[in-house]
């Protein structure tokens, strides 16, 4: 019986390759993998929006109406329906000067009580080190 | 004896992560590990079997078999490979098709984990 | 020269563009160049907008990023696909993409 | 009516290049233009038939289809394609098969190229 | 009658991305394409290593003995033997310390009669300039 | 922690390394990364060479572009397969692609 905690750790923009995407599937298919493991044994991804993959949490993407696929931001969405830890590094969104009113701030209209975690890098390099494992994307 | 499992993420043919993979996975092997490997993105194109071995491009076919036959496990994102117009009786056999759980369940066990991301 | 130059990713790893010296410039930023009208790192707008040419940005590209509303600087046009059509075969001659 | 000729060198689903392509191609054809499309590289897996559209996957095959019905001439590079395991046999129908220097050709008979290359 | 002239311009490095290969491939396919053109017309390619593109032309690769793919070296050789003007940007490689000792310059052993031509920038703009139409890589 | 990390590209996009801390650093060049080991841009050895940590490149990859024969720093370690397998197991405990 164990719990093993993963770091997903987004660092590019989204849109450009597959990746940011399916750093957000991955971590959320988290929600069936018990069907695989061993009674008790859990696993707990953590997503981490890094440097240019902050502006991953852009609002208002229309990537649905425009080219007809799923929007970054409705992933984002769907990870904090599912429960997931999603952080975003406060720096990087100063840096580009991306205000909160500009991002997914949670995805209450889904009906889920988890929200963005806005978080100095410092605390994505703990989430890093607590981790059992780390993925970069 | 350890466990290694790698999340292939790149085109068969282009940046060299498959071929570099597929490398390390051999090594990994002749030291006496065992490797899970998880195939998703555009990596799943691997996955075609009848793949023409053809000088100027890498291939993975003859790959993929041999690390098959020496113990490796293979998966396949099921949703990915859809996607890409591949289905099972088109792809190399001994494959496993899952939903992308297999490759957290196989880091569950494993001791290390190499996600080869990047672009 | 009428060149057409299409920049299509925000992380930009050649230099190409800033040695080509062309009559005509037109830069059309595309897919994930269009964080190139928008975003400015530390305060300052991207470096690739200081040029001698003419900028356009494409709309469904802004609009899929969460950025259908940004403001964009007024020597940016936004355009359409249709538009790109047209500068092609109207405005320019030959077209890089980047 | 001017020719327009278009190099698509990206995979199918990722840096949303050949997205891209298939909206200009058909606003080319919208305004009366001929248009050509030439797939090397990363960009034959376009042409494998049955891709299934799951709506978090760009997709491509029914687009090309109706490119193709609009009077686009779409033609895969061979040998990239052979070496990525995609026979004839799998390939949607009506899209041309043949080597790198038919694209040299529609080039020479192009008013405009569009190389979309990059990474 | 008419012959076109194609700049193929290669920017970045070799091995990450098939393209630069492929830029190669492309441009030596000229070879055989009067069976699609009519009587008379011709194309006429001219291969530009700019930039990153310009590390390509390094000696000795091995990639046939590491990973039994053809290197870019032999695409570049296949390329002179073909008769192809293959131009380097000469400030590339001063700005990468890469001297002549350490390029292809020739395909002498493949029974080729043209060289490399170690130009400036400069010159790769007036080839982009006279081309008809410029295919970026 | 004990991190290793593989830089597999020449230009990188990614700044997370130069904010990352952690106990002990290795840092191997793989694929395109092998550029770092030996190309010096205006005379300069690369960047990312001028960390606390220890760096390793493989000696496949080197070969594969050319530099088989190249001057490598003392301060990186030529190594095959088989010792980024080992390091991997015996030296660090998470691993980074970059």
């Amino acid at each position: 019986m164990a719990d093993k905690k993963l770091a997903f750790i987004v660092q590019r923009t989204p849109y450009k390759s597959e990746n940011p995407k399916l750093a957000l599937t991955h971590a959320i298919s988290y929600q069936t993998v018990e069907i695989l493991l061993e009674d008790g044994d859990t696993v707990t991804p953590t997503v981490c929006l890094v440097g240019d993959g902050v502006i991953a949490c852009l609002k208002d993407q229309k990537a649905m109406e425009t080219y007809g696929i799923t929007s970054t931001e409705m992933h984002l969405k769907s990870a904090l329906l599912v429960d997931l830890d999603v952080m975003v590094c406060k720096e990087d969104l100063d840096r580009f000067g991306i205000s909160e009113s500009m991002i997914v701030l949670d995805a209450e209209d889904m009906g889920a009580d988890k929200k963005i975690q806005i978080v100095p890098f410092a605390s994505i390099v703990e989430t890093i080190k607590n981790a059992n494992h780390v993925l970069f994307f | 004896m350890a466990v290694l499992s790698m999340g292939i993420f790149s085109s068969l043919i282009g940046s060299m992560s498959t071929d570099f993979a597929i490398k390390l996975a051999s090594s990994a092997i002749e030291k006496g590990h065992k490797v899970n490997l998880w195939l998703s993105g555009n990596a799943v194109g691997l996955v075609k079997k009848s793949q023409k071995h053809l000088k100027d491009y890498s291939t993975g076919e003859k790959h993929l078999i041999d690390l098959m036959q020496k113990g490796v496990e293979i998966c396949t994102c099921e949703a990915c490979t859809y996607a890409r117009g591949i289905q099972k009786a088109d792809a190399i056999e001994g494959v496993q098709w899952n939903a992308m759980h297999w490759y957290l369940a196989k880091i569950h066990s494993s001791d290390r984990v190499l996600q080869i991301g990047g672009e | 020269m009428k060149l057409a130059v299409f920049v299509s990713d925000y992380r930009l790893n050649v230099d190409t563009l800033d040695r080509l010296t062309s009559a005509k410039l037109g830069i059309i930023l595309v897919q994930n160049g269009v964080y190139h009208a928008t975003l400015k790192e530390n305060g300052k707008p991207s470096s690739l907008l200081g040029k001698n040419a003419d900028y356009y940005v494409l709309m469904d590209d802004l609009e899929t990023r969460g950025l259908g509303s940004a403001t964009i600087d007024d020597n940016i046009k936004v355009i359409s696909y249709g538009d790109i059509v047209d500068l092609i075969f109207n405005e320019y001659e030959k077209t890089a993409w980047l």
